[in-house]
C-alpha cells in the first residue's frame, strides 16, 4: 500500500471528508423526517452543509476565563475521534478500513471522546449553563455507556472474536435483532443517549439550560462539535445495521438499512418527551443494563453449550 | 477548576431574562445543589413600562389601545374589563348583541391562550412535536379571530359603550367549521396527556397544590381550578352576556401539572361549547351606545376572567375626559408567588414545567408590578413548614 | 482574486442560508414575540429558510428584538448584543421596537430599539403577521446576498 | 353565598366602622391606619372571601395618600379604605402576617406611592429599575419623571 493511497482514503474517500459529507446528508435526513413528522416543509437538503461552513467563517469568541487551549482542542480532538472510530467500521458498504484485534472496543471509546470531551468542553468555561450541561452529560455517559457496550458486545460473543470485521462476517445474512432483540432495543436507545437526542436531550434542554455544554462555543468550535456529531450518527447507525441487521455490505444496502435505521428513531424521537437527566440514569441502570445482561447470560451459556 | 471547595457555593442558575424557556422577560435565580434546587427568587421589571401612569395622561379612547397592548395573549380581556368598568362609570350598558360578541371574542381567544399555552408547556417538556401540532391548530382560532376582527393579536374588538365588528353568516359558517377541527383535535390532545408515558413522568405529581396551598398561595384561575378551588369570576360575578350563557367551572382536584393541562384542556370545551351558544342564540340589534366623552367623578370596580385566571381593574373618574387613576392586577401577579415556592425542592429540569404550569405573563405582569424575592426566610420554606403554616393558619 | 471571490461568495451563500435567531424582549406586550414563535410553527415553518431559534446568543447570527426597551431591560439587551459573535445584525420586530409605539413616553421606557444597538431591518406591524417576519428575515438575507449594498454598508458601518 | 348577604355579612363584621355602598355590590369601610390589622384579621377568621388587590390613591388636593384594600367573595367587592398624609413618608402596618400573599401588592405600593409597611417581610424593590432615584415615586402626581 502506497502512502498516496492511503492519504487519500484517509483525507478524501471513504474516510474523511466523505464521511463528513455523508454524516451531514443524514442529519438533513433526520431533521427533515422529523419536520415532516411535525407537519412542517422542513430545511433544504444542504441545510446542515451551510450551517457548518457558515459557523467556520464566523468569529469565535473565547470567554476570558476559560482555558484558551483547551478551548479551542476539544472540539480538535472530539472530532478527530469521531473520524478515527469511522476507519473501524464498514462505511458505505465498504470493509473497514484498518481492522486489528480489538478493534471494536477502540471505536466505541473513540466515539464515546466525542462525549467526554463534549463535557470537558463544558466544564471549561465558568459559565452556569455549561456547568450544569456539563455534569449532566457526563452524568448521561455513564448511564447509556455500559448498556450500550454490553449491547454491541452480544454479536461479538456469537462471533467469538473482537473484530469488527469478522463480528459482520460472521453476523452477514443473519438478521441478529430477531435472535437477540433486547440487544438490538438496547442499542438503539443506547444511540439516542449518544446522540443527545430527545428522550435523552436533558444535557442540553434548551429550555432548562440554554445549549447545555456547548453554550458559549460559537464559530469554528461549535462547527466542529456538531461535525462530531454527524460523523457519530453514521458510526452508530452503521454498527448496530451492521451487527444486527445482517450486515452492510454494498452502498444500496448500507443506504437502505440505515435509512430505515434512522426513519426508527425519528419516530422514537418525535413520539416521546424529554426525560429528567435522574429519569434517564434510573431507566437505564433499572432497565437497559439488566436486560442486557441477561441476554448475554443467555448467549454465553448458550455459546458455551454449542462448544 | 477554579471552584472552590473550601468554601459551600450557591450554584445559581439564572433563567431570563433571555432565556429560550421565557419568551419574555422574566428573571429568576435558583440556587442548585446538584440538580435539586434549594432557593428561588424572582425580579420583574424587564417590561415594566408604567402604563398604569400614562393612562393618567390619555383620554378615555385613548386609554382603550394604551390598555389592550399591556398584553399581547389577552389583549381582549384587557379592553373588555377596562370597557365593561367605564360603561359602569358612565352610565351606558352596551346592547346584548354586542355583549354577546364580547364573551364570542373572549371565548375565541381563550382557545388561543390555552392553545398556545398547551404548546409551550410541550416544548417545555421537550415534547416539539405537540408543541407543533397545538400551534398547528391554533392557526385555526388566529384564522377565525382575523376574519372577524381583522387582526391576529391586539383584535380591538372592544369599543367604549360596544364592540366594533359584526357577524356575517359566512363568519358564522365559517367559526362552526373550525370549532369542529378543533374539538377533534382537543380530544386527541386530552389522550396525549393522560396516557403519553414520558410526558406524564414530567408532570404527574410535579408541583402538585392542595386546595389550601393554593388559597394560601392566592392562585387564580385554570391554575387554582386544577387543585380544586372553584373560583371563576364567570360564574361568580357573571359580566357582558355570561349571565344568558352560564359556564360551567372545570376543576380537578390532583393539583400536579397533570391536572393544569387536563383541566385548560377542559375549559376548551366549555370555550366550544359556550361559543356555539352565542351563535344559535346571539341577541339582535345595535352594535355601540352611545358614551359621553366626560365621565362625572366616580369609582368602579370591574373584574373578568381572563385565560389565566381572575383579571382586577379599577379605575377612578374626576369628571374630566381622562381617568383620575386606573389599577390594573393581573392573574400572574397572583400565580407568580407559587413559582418560587414550588421550585424549592424540585429538580431543575421541573423549574420550567411549574413556570409554564402557572401559564406565565410577564408583560401583563410588568405593567406596574411585582417580585417575590427568595432572599426572605418567606420562600425559603419546606413544603412541610408550608404544610405546617398552613394548618396553623386556618386554627388560629 | 478569482479565488478570493468565490471564498466571498460562498461565506456569503452560507451566511444567507443559515440564519440562526436569538429572541429577545425588551418590553415587549408579548404579541410579538408570540408571532416570532409562531413563525417556526408547521403554517409558517421558518426551518425552511434555514432560520433556527437559538437560546444562546453565542450561537446565533441575528438578534430579534421586540418590544420598546425599558430601563431595566437596556443593560441586558446590551449584553445580548456583545455575547454574540460577528458578524451579527439586528432585526427590530413591530412598531413599539421601531418607534415606542404606544409606550412613547411612559416613564420607565427608554425608546426604541436603535438608541440603543443598531439596527439592520425594521418590521413594522402590531403585530408583525408571521408572513411579515419572513419576509423581514428574507429581506435582510436579500441585503447580505447583494454585494453592492453589502460595501455601502460596510462603508456607512 | 348571595352577593347581598355576602355584603350584609360584611357588615355585620365591620359594624363598628363608617360605611358606605357606591355600588349595588359594592362596600366601602373607612378605617383609620391602626385599625387595619384588626379588621383584617376579623375578615380572614370569618373566611370572608379573599385579598384583590390593594390600590394606591393619591389625593393631591386633600395632601392625602388613600390606600384601598379590595376584597372580593362571589360578586360582593368590600373596600378598606385608609388615609395617610403625604409627607412624610407614610407608614402602615404590613397585612402580611395575615395575608402572606399581600406582600406583592404591597412591595408594589411602597414602590409607587412611597409607602412604609412596617413589619413587611420583604420590601426590595419589585420592578423599578436597579439604578432608580429611591425618592421618586411614579404614581404620585406630583412625581418629575424627567425624560432622559
Amino acid at each position: 500500500m502506497n502512502t498516496i493511497q492511503d492519504l487519500f482514503t484517509l483525507m478524501f474517500f471513504p474516510g474523511g471528508l466523505f464521511v463528513l459529507a455523508l454524516g451531514m446528508s443524514y442529519e438533513w435526513v433526520d431533521r427533515k423526517l422529523m419536520a415532516r413528522v411535525q407537519n412542517r416543509v422542513g430545511p433544504r437538503w444542504f441545510q446542515p452543509y451551510a450551517d457548518i461552513a457558515k459557523l467556520l467563517v464566523k468569529e469565535e469568541v473565547i470567554p476570558a476565563d476559560s482555558n484558551r487551549l483547551l478551548f479551542i482542542g476539544l472540539p480538535i480532538l472530539a472530532l478527530a475521534g469521531a473520524l478515527t472510530a469511522a476507519l473501524y467500521v464498514p462505511l458505505a458498504g465498504f470493509d473497514p478500513l484498518y481492522s486489528f484485534k480489538g478493534d471494536l472496543i477502540v471505536a466505541l471509546y473513540l466515539l464515546s471522546l466525542l462525549t467526554v470531551c463534549t463535557g470537558l468542553a463544558g466544564a471549561n468555561t465558568t459559565d452556569r449553563f455549561s456547568l450544569v450541561g456539563a455534569t449532566r452529560t457526563l452524568t448521561q455517559l455513564f448511564s447509556y455507556e455500559a448498556p450500550f457496550l454490553l449491547a454491541m458486545l452480544g454479536p461479538a460473543v456469537v462471533a467469538r472474536s473482537w473484530q469488527i470485521n469478522e463480528i459482520i462476517a460472521d453476523a452477514d445474512g443473519q438478521w441478529l435483532l430477531i435472535v437477540q432483540p433486547v440487544g438490538f432495543v438496547v442499542a438503539l436507545i443506547g444511540l439516542l443517549g449518544k446522540l443527545e437526542i430527545a428522550p435523552f436531550n436533558a444535557p442540553e434542554a434548551e429550555t432548562e439550560i440554554v445549549a447545555g455544554a456547548l453554550t458559549e462555543y460559537s464559530g469554528r468550535g461549535l462547527a466542529l462539535f456538531r461535525l462530531g456529531r454527524h460523523v457519530e450518527l453514521i458510526v452508530g447507525l452503521t454498527m448496530v445495521a451492521a451487527f444486527y441487521m445482517g450486515g452492510v455490505s454494498g452502498l444500496p444496502l448500507f443506504v437502505l438499512k440505515t435509512l430505515l435505521l434512522l426513519l426508527i428513531l425519528v419516530g422514537i424521537q418525535s413520539l416521546v418527551a424529554r426525560l429528567r437527566i435522574d429519569q434517564t440514569v434510573g431507566l437505564w441502570w433499572r432497565w437497559g443494563v439488566l436486560l442486557v445482561l441477561a441476554q448475554w447470560l443467555v448467549l454465553v451459556i448458550w455459546e458455551g453449550v454449542q462448544a | 477548576m477554579k471552584l472552590d471547595t473550601t468554601v459551600p457555593q450557591r450554584f445559581v442558575v439564572p433563567i431570563g431574562p433571555q432565556h429560550p424557556a421565557l419568551k419574555e422577560p422574566g428573571h429568576f435565580e435558583f440556587t442548585v445543589d446538584g440538580e435539586q434546587v434549594t432557593g428561588a427568587s424572582v425580579r420583574l421589571g424587564y417590561a415594566h413600562r408604567g402604563i398604569e401612569k400614562a393612562t393618567e395622561g390619555r383620554n378615555w379612547v385613548q386609554n382603550l389601545y394604551l390598555l389592550e397592548r399591556i398584553c399581547g395573549i389577552c389583549s381582549h380581556v384587557h379592553a373588555t374589563a377596562y370597557c365593561l368598568g367605564v360603561e359602569r362609570l358612565a352610565g351606558v350598558t352596551a346592547p346584548p348583541r354586542a355583549q354577546a360578541i364580547r364573551l364570542l371574542v373572549a371565548e375565541l381567544e381563550r382557545i388561543h391562550s390555552h392553545l398556545l399555552w398547551l404548546g409551550v408547556a410541550a416544548h417545555e417538556a421537550g415534547f416539539d412535536t405537540l408543541f407543533m401540532y397545538s400551534w398547528r391548530d391554533r392557526e385555526t382560532v388566529m384564522d377565525i379571530l382575523e376574519a372577524l376582527t381583522g387582526n391576529r393579536v391586539n383584535y380591538s374588538a372592544n369599543l367604549l359603550g360596544g364592540v366594533k365588528f359584526d357577524l356575517t353568516p359566512e363568519l358564522t359558517d365559517k367559526i362552526y367549521k373550525g370549532l369542529e377541527l378543533l374539538e377533534e383535535r382537543t380530544h386527541q390532545y386530552v389522550d396525549v396527556v393522560t396516557s403519553d408515558a414520558t410526558l406524564l413522568q414530567r408532570t404527574r405529581g410535579v408541583g402538585a397544590t392542595t386546595r389550601e396551598q393554593a388559597e394560601e398561595l392566592g392562585l387564580v384561575g385554570p391554575t387554582a381550578r386544577a387543585s380544586g378551588v372553584e373560583r371563576d369570576i364567570r360564574t361568580e360575578a357573571p359580566y357582558a352576556a355570561y349571565p344568558d350563557f352560564p359556564v360551567q367551572v372545570v376543576t380537578a382536584t390532583a393539583g400536579d401539572l397533570e391536572a393544569r393541562f387536563v383541566v385548560r384542556l377542559q375549559e376548551l370545551f366549555e370555550a366550544y361549547r359556550l361559543i356555539r351558544a352565542v351563535l344559535e342564540k346571539l341577541p339582535p340589534g345595535d352594535l355601540q351606545a352611545r358614551m359621553p366623552r366626560k365621565i362625572k367623578p366616580a369609582e368602579t370596580v370591574s373584574r373578568v376572567e381572563a385565560p389565566r385566571g381572575e383579571l382586577f381593574y379599577f379605575i377612578k373618574s374626576n369628571g374630566t375626559d381622562q381617568p383620575e387613576r386606573i389599577k390594573v392586577r393581573t392573574p400572574t401577579l397572583c400565580n407568580l408567588a407559587s413559582v418560587c415556592v414550588l421550585a424549592i425542592g424540585s429538580q431543575l429540569a421541573d423549574v420550567p414545567m411549574i413556570l409554564a404550569g402557572v401559564d406565565p405573563c410577564f408583560s401583563c405582569n410588568d405593567r406596574m408590578v411585582t417580585v417575590y424575592s427568595g432572599d426572605t426566610a418567606h420562600t425559603q420554606w419546606t413544603w412541610k413548614q408550608l404544610r405546617q403554616y398552613g394548618i396553623d393558619y386556618y386554627r388560629r | 482574486m478569482t479565488w478570493q471571490r468565490v471564498v466571498d461568495d460562498f461565506r456569503t451563500w452560507a451566511r444567507v442560508n443559515s440564519p440562526w435567531v436569538v429572541h429577545f424582549n425588551t418590553g415587549s406586550c408579548n404579541g410579538c414575540d408570540i408571532e416570532i414563535l409562531a413563525t417556526l410553527t408547521p403554517r409558517y415553518d421558518a426551518e425552511r429558510f434555514g432560520v433556527k431559534l437559538e437560546g444562546s446568543p453565542r450561537h446565533a447570527d441575528v438578534l430579534i428584538c421586540t418590544g420598546p426597551v425599558t430601563r431595566q431591560a437596556r443593560d441586558r439587551l446590551l449584553r445580548v448584543y456583545e455575547q454574540m459573535p460577528e458578524p451579527k445584525f439586528v432585526i427590530a420586530v413591530g412598531s413599539c421596537a421601531i418607534s415606542g409605539g404606544v409606550f412613547q413616553g411612559c416613564y420607565n421606557v427608554i425608546g426604541h430599539i436603535d438608541e440603543v444597538i443598531p439596527v439592520d431591518v425594521y418590521i413594522p406591524g402590531c403585530p408583525p403577521r408571521p408572513e411579515a417576519i419572513l419576509d423581514g428575515v428574507v429581506k435582510l438575507l436579500g441585503h447580505l446576498k447583494n454585494p453592492v449594498l453589502e460595501e455601502t454598508i460596510q462603508e456607512a458601518g | 353565598m348571595d352577593t347581598q348577604e355576602a355584603l350584609k355579612s360584611a357588615e355585620t363584621l365591620l359594624t363598628d366602622y363608617p360605611s358606605t355602598r357606591p355600588e349595588e355590590n359594592r362596600l366601602d369601610v373607612t378605617l383609620a391606619p391602626e385599625n387595619l390589622s384588626a379588621v383584617v384579621s376579623n375578615l380572614v377568621a370569618a373566611r370572608w372571601g379573599y385579598l384583590m388587590a390593594i390600590t394606591g390613591l393619591d389625593q393631591l388636593a386633600l395632601d392625602q395618600l388613600e390606600i384601598l384594600y379590595h376584597f372580593g367573595a362571589g360578586a360582593a367587592v368590600l373596600t378598606l379604605r385608609i388615609l395617610l398624609p403625604r409627607t412624610p413618608i407614610p407608614s402602615v402596618e404590613s397585612i402580611c402576617p395575615i395575608i402572606p400573599y399581600a406582600n406583592v401588592y404591597e412591595r408594589e405600593l411602597g414602590e409607587m406611592f412611597g409607602v412604609e409597611f412596617r413589619n413587611s417581610p420583604n420590601t426590595d424593590r419589585l420592578f423599578l429599575p436597579d439604578d432608580w432615584c429611591s425618592d421618586v415615586y411614579p404614581l404620585r402626581k406630583d412625581a418629575v419623571l424627567n425624560e432622559e
